[in-house]
């Protein structure tokens, strides 16, 4: 295992003190395990929690700030947050208009996330869950955990937080956070594998020709294995499962995302590809981001996240946000 | 069983948790996300720590502590379950001094229905509860062929191996290893494995009771 | 070789489809190679020009935009570009003010550049160079080709970039470029090589243990090998080497850059050393950036990059700055 | 040596590159970085393939597209200082149709003249220059003790890869390798080398020269 850290089991405590010294906008709890906006609560506004395991950085430490998150909680690498800090945040940010918890649908997430909810009601609380579940390679279905929060987290984040700066309520942020994961759908594929760092080894093994489809953020296999394929054979092989799942039309938002360990420059040739396709599906890119948004430590690979954009979504995209990792309008 | 022993169960079990933490996580590696050995060895060592500090006076107290303290700090999918079920079982207890066969077979029970009603896994799922439920099982007709406690916590971790052996050719439906959908077909499941090794310290820790 | 690529000899054109297809903002040239802002250029401001090898991203073409970058010159992965795109860039954004070239100091660049220049001049646009040299793992002598151009190049892009748009002039902006140059300092450590697509091998081998100390950002080995050691010992390295060239006081900008295969988390690992570091020698983080800002393709690893700042390039700093990798203000 | 002959040379120059780009950009590779023999091939593919599309009169002419093929393709250090070098020594050929022994030594020396201007390096910097300076002597000396062109040619080449060879104790004082100092020593210049096999091959089509 290779890796800038100075023990397996002090990362995620050592990257809260680096997040605290370079973001002053940021206040750092680093022994509650939890980040909030130095300012603190905006009275009479809807505060938005999220977290989830490390490993995903930027997500969500760094979308903490001005029209997106009030409180972002860390649990250690791939492992959800526990109830305390969910908790300790959910008090720590509440102005009064209740608490959004932005929860990706992991067992471990959700379980963790609901009893945070419980004990944060006990104490008068107004807590609200969304959840994230728009990776298409999981086949939905009741009688199972269903599908996993990928990269439309960071599309609920930023509309639902654009939404609550501009006065949403509790119900009405609830209901445009599930109108935008209802609306996206990702899949992603793995180049290699990462290592969890209190593992020390690799989660599994691919060959130089192989790569996994339909993989998850946390190091997991995937749906299936393939052979390496050029870059437009892997943005098809996203894009049909996406379309397939849910017909694309219209303007959309795109996100192709690096899962760690892949160059910008492959995901520029990864974006080409998927806008050549889009064009000849008669899809209009109307936003997109291209880069590393939410990752999978060192993975190598790329994630595919389209969102069917209504005027009012793509209003509330471009709405002014300032956060460490996603930044315009001031 | 007395206080003392649940004390021993416990750090039975951080003591086998440790022991076997990388096999938990190759496991979880497989199929999950590799961590459940992680996961449960950072909880249970917290569970055994607190009970050095707190030291309390009743079964009850223990299995409640060790509960919190799951929940507190292991985090994933594991942590809230088996910190449940801990609870649940405790409720049973109240402050009794002492814990007969009879009420350990209904505490058990309590446990599982508290991880089966948060997770909402059935047997066949390839979870923790197709080794908690036989287990739990077989304590109950252990007890009623006229075994005593440690006879019947015997014969729940017996059953609870079993279970674990019964998740191999199991896909997955609940959990992380859901996602992986027919290729956890195969594997033992993490969950499953842990739950044994908690059965497995129960029988350790009870053998020679009166019960 | 495992990149997501069509075919090594497509990558820069691909990439660069791609940078057209993501952001509207830019216009970019796919066949002459380069990118310029969509809007043309500003008449009576002096322009910028940067340009160098790809595989750097997003250096340079990410850079283009309002507060920094006229245009962009790509070359092929690690090779500077040619006289030719330079020189087209060059007369493309003239806005009669005169054209300034940032050039990292690699013989390469400096040759291509300076041939572009001589071309341009014979056709009547103004050309100054500002020769970027700021990594201190190579000795500095007029006997040699010198120092490296690494990290203070995304510096002197934003902060000559900021004074360009308040209307300095062509001599003032190589000055201003110049003194930003002086006071800053870079350091480099890999932890992996990476691959060059047409050459499909890395261009070095490291053990499991060992990490390449005072490397640059074309997959060149560095000054020395050594052992993989903690974070913190990683950052004092690169500090240290800093310190001991240009002695550091006062406040500085901080720049933990990965090297484009090592995941955010770790490099905030990193600056919560390079803080602790810089608080026990007195030295005050005033501005900072952590994340991929100048990547030597997959390579695994970080640069340091300090810059002794003066009131007047820590506000030129702050100006509003509108490009793909660099955005804040507007 | 006519235009013929001039542009085999740059044909049979583009074969060795093409046949030789690994080991270049292997040797770039251990002391640069590794790209040399991508560079060039791409270099002179170019300057071929605009012979065959323009075809020159006269020799001066082919050089002088050679030059800025060069120039406008390779990239890289060595595209501008090959580039230099071709069309320096285009310069001093003027518009003859055929040039002799005399004229090419003159047109060669120009050659390592402009890219020495350009480079700023002397012999002994591990450079390109390593090769084409004494590969320049060893012509001169040749055709001073009676050898035609062909023979001299033949010096050059062979002086080429000492050269070389010579190239290997050295510390790198300039371009990209000079950051690796010490490190460099004990690796031949991929310069140097591309520089020797551009001689070997001008030996191979003036073979047979009358001069
Ligand atoms: N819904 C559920 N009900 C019961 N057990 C579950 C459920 N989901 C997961 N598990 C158990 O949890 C184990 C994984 O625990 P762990 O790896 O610690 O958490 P995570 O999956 O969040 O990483 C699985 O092997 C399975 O036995
Ligand atoms: N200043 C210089 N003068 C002469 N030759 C040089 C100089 N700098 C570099 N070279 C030659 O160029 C070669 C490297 O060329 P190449 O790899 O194509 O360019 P780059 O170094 O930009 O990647 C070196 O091996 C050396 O022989
Ligand atoms: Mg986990
Ligand atoms: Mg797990
Ligand atoms: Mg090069
Ligand atoms: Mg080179």
């Amino acid at each position: 295992m290779k890796k800038l850290i100075n023990a397996p089991d002090e990362v995620v405590a050592d990257a809260l003190l680096g997040m605290a010294a370079a973001h002053p906008s940021l206040s750092v709890n680093v022994a509650d395990r939890y980040i909030t906006r130095a300012g603190g609560p905006t009275p009479g506004k809807v505060s938005l929690v999220s977290g989830g395991g490390s490993g995903h950085e930027p997500l969500h430490g760094g979308y903490v700030g001005y029209g997106m998150l009030d409180a972002a909680c860390p649990g250690e690498v791939f492992t959800s947050p526990v109830p305390d800090q969910i908790l300790a945040a959910t008090k720590a940010v509440d102005g009064g208009a209740g608490v959004l918890h932005i929860v990706k649908n992991y067992t471990g997430d959700v379980l963790n996330f609901q009893m945070a909810a419980e004990l944060a009601g006990d104490d008068g609380v107004r807590v609200e869950p969304v959840l994230v579940n728009d990776d298409v390679a999981v086949e939905d279905s009741t009688w199972t955990a269903g599908r996993r929060g990928t990269g439309a987290t960071v599309l609920v984040e930023k509309i639902v937080g654009a939404a609550a700066e501009r006065g949403i309520d509790l119900a009405g942020a609830v209901a445009l956070g599930r109108e935008v994961n209802d609306r996206s759908r990702s899949f992603g594929v793995a180049l290699t594998p990462c290592t969890v760092p209190a593992a020390g080894k690799p989660g599994f093994e691919l060959a130089d020709d192989e790569i996994e489809l339909g993989v998850g953020i946390h190091g997991e296999p995937g749906r299936a294995r393939g052979r390496l394929v050029p870059a437009k054979e892997v943005a098809g092989t996203a894009l049909a499962a996406i379309h397939a799942d849910a017909p694309l039309s219209g303007d959309v938002l795109v996100m192709v995302n690096g899962l760690g360990g892949t160059p910008l420059i492959e995901l520029y040739v990864v974006f080409a590809a998927v806008a050549e396709w889009l064009s000849g599906h008669n899809v209009t890119i109307a936003r997109s981001l291209v880069g590393n948004y939410i990752t999978s430590l060192e993975m190598a690979g790329c994630s595919v996240t389209v969102c069917r954009l209504t005027p009012q979504l793509a209003d509330l995209w471009d709405a002014p946000v300032e956060t460490p990792a996603l930044r315009w309008g001031r | 069983m007395d206080v003392t022993r649940f004390r021993a169960w416990v750090a039975e079990t951080a003591r086998l948790v440790a022991a076997n933490a990388d096999r938990l996580t190759r496991l979880d590696a497989a199929i999950g996300d590799g961590d459940h050995g992680i996961n449960l060895n950072r909880g249970f060592q917290a569970a055994a720590a607190m009970l050095e500090e707190t030291a309390p006076a009743t079964p009850g107290a223990v299995l409640a502590g060790v509960g919190r303290a799951l929940i507190s700090k292991t985090g994933g999918a594991s942590g809230p379950l088996y910190g449940t079920g801990f609870r649940a079982a405790a409720k049973t207890l109240g402050e009794d001094p002492d814990v007969t066969g009879v009420q350990l077979g209904a505490a058990l029970a309590a446990a599982v229905a508290g991880i089966r009603q948060l997770g909402a896994a059935g047997p066949g799922d390839k979870t923790m509860v197709d080794a908690l439920e036989p287990a739990v099982h077989a304590y109950q007709v252990a007890l009623d062929a006229g075994a005593d406690l440690a006879g019947a916590a015997r014969a729940a971790a017996e059953a609870a191996v079993r279970g674990l052996a019964d998740t191999v050719p199991m896909q997955a439906r609940k959990g992380r290893a859901s996602y992986l959908g027919p290729r956890t077909v195969g594997h033992e499941d993490p969950g499953a494995a842990s739950a044994a090794l908690i059965l497995q310290a129960l029988a350790t820790v009870s053998a020679g009771e009166a019960g």
